[in-house]
């Protein structure tokens, strides 16, 4: 049986000009990167790596249980900074995102403004507010913890505000139409569809500010990473398999009882 | 009494929701609006508590124009009508209980509403209505852990305990089966004549327009095309609102 | 230039002012902190980076009276900021850093750090042994490996000896025109290695780097052989804050000069920060580091 | 009758939270504040410390204004260099994901065994910081632009995996089993069925991955990596706040760009 | 033809789906399906293509027991099936024309299907398909530009195009307003005539299932409870489905 075929779908020319420019672009960028970036290949595969390999690898997987005491101090000092970094910054979170959320206030520049303020905050480096508070607070976990706090709020501000703009604004509305004011409808309608998410980013944060406070140490700022850069510079890498070993599990640990927390707050 | 003069409304998008509506409600009645998906029946339910604003002419709710209304003005009005949706809009991880009480939102005071400080008299009216719709031993349950019909006898608790005067129902039964629609339809009447609550419903189904309106308002196109008491309706009247015959395409919009 | 700090007499006699800095015209402070605070940053050029501080500050809180904390940072940057806070009161700086906290915040050295039994340290040129490189006109052209720019011993002091003997007039010429390429590696060790791997023709590192890389990697000794020396630099500092009592500064100065005559403390220090002694230091010697710098580019 | 009443007033609610809700509100509430008093102590933080140094950090804040805008030639190239590196990494992690969040994906894989295995290797990646990957690359590969796509690669893996496959769960599973109620197999499933429904998420995952490896290049620069870290990490050194805020007024461009160009991108195929 | 034999299914966490059901469907007949929320009828329905599984008796479709279908077997089972959902199931992001084409899916080999190389009758029969429910000049637009009625006539169009011997539909109308739902029925009762496609249809409203089926069955708690021609059927059938009169409280898991 034969059909009829269906009419060709009508593209307009510009549109194909722009997707061809589009691809072309891609492609370039692609093209460029790949011919332009400095790679040595030959020195990659090179005996010396095989023998490098050989030298950090075997270490890396026979940790020196030796530190372990040590490490395992710092271990629990990052924790620290990380919860205590990570709370102040959910916290502090919640009205810079209501601010850069675009369904909360009715001119749009507010929420852009909110939006470049949280992007600004984010494209600090950590290292640099750690140094600025390890300047103003003296060195310690203490600085750390700030640094963690306020580069935390830049990432979990944008979180929040996304999570702000997905809720159910029906809800809002029959909150409007019994007579609510814009404050009853806040902790009525809308806390109580954001809690959650925001709780459970909270919590992820947590988790990833664990990982993001290895850096601190570097420059005083408390934390695992002062280890981790006096055990590469003295190259013991079998120091470095402890600190990577109890890394993934206290880590491994914090993310089970955290998606334990997270799985019971949605 | 809600009176529409010369209701007209534009959505910004050029989109004529209402054009030339003049309709009076009388206390007490229980008035259903039918019409096709993108008649207009939820824009004309809409206008009263003023979730959207009528571009042109007069909307009179118990003697004064509210179309000029704005802040605690529009609070007050809002307050004296209640709402009822198709999706029961509940907070869904809000106890049954909060639910509820946010009927009284807007007879309390913000900071009491922000500490939860409710009055004995505003909770025990709370439970009372739950009582109301039998579902009182689910007060603590979470709203989504309810079903849909539970759901939407909580945001009809919700509406009593706002005690208004006149109550708005959207489509409140398409979300359900035929045996729960009909029971919501049933406590929907009996809080109508219990309380003299004015009520007006949008629905989609017309044996069930027929069996609980006294009057019937048909929508077509932004425009009402019918307006007659329930007892003058036939299966011919609805053919006329929904158009002669079924329409080869179904409207813009179709509901989901 | 030729440097005149190499002054190897460990007497406590005191031959320096300590309060007659360079940029600092302001009166003496007079602060002293119940609680000394004691910033480390252990030095780059040296074999073994150290991880703590705890054994000095303990014996320096005996000495004192005042509790010491110390806290080990490997960026110095965090260090002098800190200091010019008047959150940190001593910081162990390393050279090229002092010049630079001196000029910020008119923090002053008091001591320095004896190392293999001198208070100073020289660069070294490495190549490759069968690299056919054998004076530094050979290296035009060639490939430059170093730790950082901001090394005293991997940067700053080669660059300058080249730019003079080849009438080099900027870093940025000698890098661009004489040199054919130059990398930034990371550190001294890497520095090294990558001549080793052949990935660079010289390397400019502290001496010597190679005894750090022998139990890695056994050949370094034969296949990389030192083509030429630096200047003497001077050592790293203990340098402390204008704020605090002078008198106060003479107490801790002293106690550190202290460990001089104590074996069991010397031996940690050489254990933990290859130490074997303190010694007294001025403003005035790091005078060539300023020098030095200056010639560089480096805007103090 | 006098005992119905009694229940009667038993249940009549006194408020507006059930008091078991309310019991375990406070406890977690203790339980946080007290973990957090805690870590206040454990890790010496001093409120009136963060107090008093406020105008230490403005003057400190001082110093990074006005930025060098010379400076931005010098960081062009290091950008350009971060740039190829971020690309390449992204690119070959965003390839890589596949697999894994397909197998992550608990309503798709329903093997629990793969599944499993999966999501705890991934686990274990996500858990090593970014600068251990770098320096334990580097010290493998030496130094360079490798070491440091290869720890972003790795890095970026893991978090990629973990958002998609996360996505994954979430889709409309209604319109699959549509597809596998008309004979379709589970690869003709996968691509009618799943990937036009995460494509947007996939896209600005991908950039948002970009964006981190960006910004995670800073780090790596710090071992020697090499792009924008190694300026960052020098310019430190020297004091040039100037120079470093510029590097980070650049920094915050490129993710604003991103960030217009994922929100265009996600508009464009949403 | 269609059996089951003693067929009950027991879900995983113990919710009896269907309980002893013994029903025959011959070729050609439209039947429907009535019962209250939670009857059993979407586990009957989705019983018959293996979307789920029964636990106990025999479903013969064309002479074989389908319960042991696996893989190959099961996909060429469901080929000759063809299913319509209550939310039209369509892929919101795809074009209509995807959507539709994915009803050759399984006559299609994957390496074809994934490069979108179909053969030239394949997409004639796409395209013949929805010009058959009149919505063939939405072909590019993509699937969640259509109203309710819209989408479901496209996966109507989708079913067409898969051919099927039997075409199941799962409450395909509950989400319309009346009109479209009289229109979407008739589109199907139209193919059930002249393809001679048996039909098996899941309602929940009464007097479309008395419009349009041959036969009702009526199910509770996982139980046929009648079975007879439409012509059969009175008002008072109805109550017997649903129960005596409305009950207390809605039943469990009230659709939403
Ligand atoms: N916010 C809006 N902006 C623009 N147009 C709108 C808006 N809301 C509704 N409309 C349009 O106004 C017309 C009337 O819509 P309305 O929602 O009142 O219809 P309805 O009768 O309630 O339909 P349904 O049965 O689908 O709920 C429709 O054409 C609709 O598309
Ligand atoms: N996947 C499942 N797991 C466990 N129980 C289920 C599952 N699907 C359905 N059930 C239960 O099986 C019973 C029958 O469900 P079914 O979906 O067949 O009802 P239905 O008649 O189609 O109802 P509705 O009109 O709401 O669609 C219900 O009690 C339901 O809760
Ligand atoms: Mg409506
Ligand atoms: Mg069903």
């Amino acid at each position: 049986m034969r059909y009829e075929l269906p009419p060709k779908k009508k593209i307009s020319t510009s549109k194909k000009l722009k997707y061809t420019t589009i691809a072309i672009a891609i492609i370039a960028i692609f093209f460029v990167t790949f011919t332009q970036i400095n790679i040595n290949w030959e020195r990659i595969f090179s005996d010396r790596t095989i023998n490098n390999f050989s030298r950090v690898i075997p270490q890396l997987f026979s940790p020196d249980w030796s530190t372990f005491g040590k490490v395992m101090e710092k271990m629990v000092e990052t924790v620290f900074i990380a919860y205590a970094g990570a709370l102040m910054a959910s916290i502090i979170a919640v009205p810079m995102a209501f601010l850069a959320a675009r369904n909360m206030f009715r001119f749009r520049i507010i929420s852009s403004l909110g939006k470049w303020l949280l992007d600004a905050v984010r494209a600090f480096p950590e290292l640099v507010f750690a140094i600025i508070f390890v300047a103003t607070v003296g060195p310690g976990p203490f600085a750390g913890v700030l640094a963690i706090a306020i580069n935390s709020t830049g990432m979990l501000g944008k979180l929040y505000s996304e999570v702000i703009e997905s809720i159910d604004m029906k809800v809002v509305e029959a909150m409007e139409a019994n007579g609510a004011n814009k404050t009853q409808v806040f902790f009525y309608g809308i806390l109580p569809q954001v809690i959650p998410e925001f709780l459970s980013y909270a919590i992820y944060r947590f988790e990833v500010d664990v990982r993001a406070s290895s850096v601190l140490g570097i420059v005083g700022a408390g934390g695992i990473g002062f280890l981790i850069t006096i055990a590469v510079a003295n190259r013991n890498w079998d120091e470095v398999g402890m600190i990577l070993l109890v890394i993934i599990i206290v880590v491994t640990i914090i993310d089970y009882i955290s998606s334990f927390i997270r799985k019971r707050l949605v | 009494m809600i009176e529409f003069k010369d209701i007209s409304l534009v959505y910004p998008n050029g989109t004529q929701g209402l054009k030339d509506i003049n309709v009076k409600i009388n206390e007490g009645e229980f008035v259903v609006i039918v019409g096709l998906s993108g008649a207009g029946k939820s824009t004309f339910i809409r206008s009263i508590n003023r979730l959207v604003t009528p571009t042109d002419g007069e909307l009179i709710v118990d003697g004064e124009n509210i179309l000029t209304y704005n802040g605690r003005d529009l609070r007050r009005l809002r307050t004296k009508i209640g709402m009822i949706f198709q999706n029961y809009n509940l907070v869904k991880r809000s106890s049954v209980m909060k639910n509820v009480i946010a009927g009284r939102l807007g007879h309390t005071g913000t900071l009491r509403s922000i500490f939860n400080l409710y009055s004995k008299e505003d909770i025990g009216l709370a439970y009372e209505s739950l009582k109301r719709v039998n579902i009182e031993e689910k007060i603590y349950n979470r709203a989504d852990e309810l079903s849909g019909g539970q759901q939407q006898r909580v945001s009809i608790a919700r509406v009593l305990t706002q005690k208004p005067k006149y109550l708005l129902a959207d489509e409140p039964v398409s979300s359900l089966d035929p045996p729960t629609a009909h029971q919501v339809m049933t406590y929907l009447k009996q809080i109508n004549k219990e309380d003299n609550i004015t009520t007006i419903v949008n629905l989609h189904f017309i044996d069930m327009a027929m069996e609980f309106a006294d009057r019937i308002i048909g929508m077509r196109a932004g425009e009402v095309v019918f307006d007659g008491p329930a007892s003058t309706v036939t299966e011919k009247t609805f053919e006329e609102i929904y158009g002669r015959a079924i329409r080869e395409d179904d409207m813009v919009g179709g509901q989901d | 230039a030729c440097g005149t700090s190499n002054n190897g007499n460990n007497a406590g006699t005191n031959n320096a002012g300590t309060n007659n800095g360079a940029g600092s015209g302001e009166e003496a402070g007079t602060e002293k902190p119940d609680k000394l605070i004691m910033g480390f940053v252990p030095s780059t050029e040296s074999d073994k980076i150290a991880d703590t501080v705890e054994p000095l500050a303990e014996r320096l809180s005996e000495i004192l009276g005042v509790e010491v904390e110390g806290s080990v940072m490997t960026n110095y940057t965090a260090l002098v900021e800190a200091m010019g806070s008047g959150k940190v009161h001593i910081g162990f700086v390393p050279t090229f850093a002092y010049i630079q906290a001196n000029e910020r915040y008119d923090i002053e050295v008091i001591l320095k750090s004896i190392r293999n039994g001198s208070s100073s340290y020289k660069a070294q040129y490495l190549v490759r042994a069968d690299s056919g490189i054998e004076s530094f006109a050979d290296l035009e052209g060639k490939i430059w490996a170093f730790g950082d720019i901001t090394s005293t011993s991997g940067f700053l002091f080669p660059a300058v000896q080249l730019m003079q003997e080849f009438d080099i007039d900027s870093t940025d010429a000698l890098q661009q025109d004489f040199f054919a390429q130059t990398v930034a590696v990371g550190s001294h060790d890497n520095a090294a290695l990558t001549v080793l791997d052949g990935d660079a023709d010289v390397a400019t590192t502290f001496d010597d780097v190679r005894d750090v890389l022998e139990a890695d990697y056994p050949e370094v000794k034969e296949e990389l052989v030192v083509l030429g020396y630096t200047d003497p630099i001077p050592n790293d500092t203990i340098s402390v804050i204008p704020s605090l009592d002078p008198a106060f500064v003479e107490e801790i100065k002293q106690a550190f000069l202290s460990f001089n005559d104590d074996e069991e403390m010397i031996e940690i220090m050489n254990d933990v920060y290859r130490w074997t002694g303190i010694d007294e230091a001025s403003d005035e010697e790091y005078d060539i580091v300023r020098d030095v710098a200056r010639l560089t580019g480096y805007e103090g | 009758m006098m005992n119905e009443k009694q229940m009667k007033e038993k249940v009549q609610p006194k408020s507006i939270t059930s008091p078991d809700l309310k019991r375990k509100t406070t406890l977690v509430f203790i339980v946080v504040a007290a973990l957090y008093l805690y870590s206040t102590y454990k890790t010496e933080s001093t409120l009136p410390e963060f107090i008093k140094s406020f105008p230490r950090m403005i003057e400190m804040f001082g110093g990074f204004f006005p930025p060098n805008l010379e400076y931005v030639s010098r960081v062009i190239p290091a950008l350009v260099e971060t740039f190829y590196m971020a690309i390449i990494a992204t690119t070959i992690s965003t390839l890589l994901t596949i697999p894994f969040c397909l197998l992550a994906a608990r309503n798709i894989n329903t093997n629990k065994i793969t599944n499993q295995i999966t999501r705890f290797f991934l686990n274990i990646i996500r858990t090593i910081p970014d600068i251990i990957l770098a320096v334990v690359f580097v010290g493998v590969f030496g130094i360079g632009a490798f070491p440091g796509i290869i720890a972003l690669i790795f890095f970026s893996l893991g978090i990629l995996a973990k958002l998609l496959s996360d996505t994954l769960e979430t889709i409309d599973m209604q319109p699959l089993d549509a597809m596998r109620a008309s004979g379709a197999n589970s690869l003709q499933t996968i691509w009618y069925g799943v990937v036009p429904q995460i494509l947007p998420q996939f896209v600005s995952f991908s950039l948002y991955v970009f964006e981190i490896n960006i910004r995670a290049s800073v780090v790596l620069g710090l071992v020697g990596a090499g792009g924008i870290g190694l300026l960052l990490d020098q310019q430190l050194k020297w004091f040039r706040y100037d120079n470093v805020m510029m590097l980070i007024i650049v920094i915050f461009f490129v993710v604003v760009i991103i960030e217009y160009i994922s929100s265009k991108i996600r508009e464009a195929i949403v």
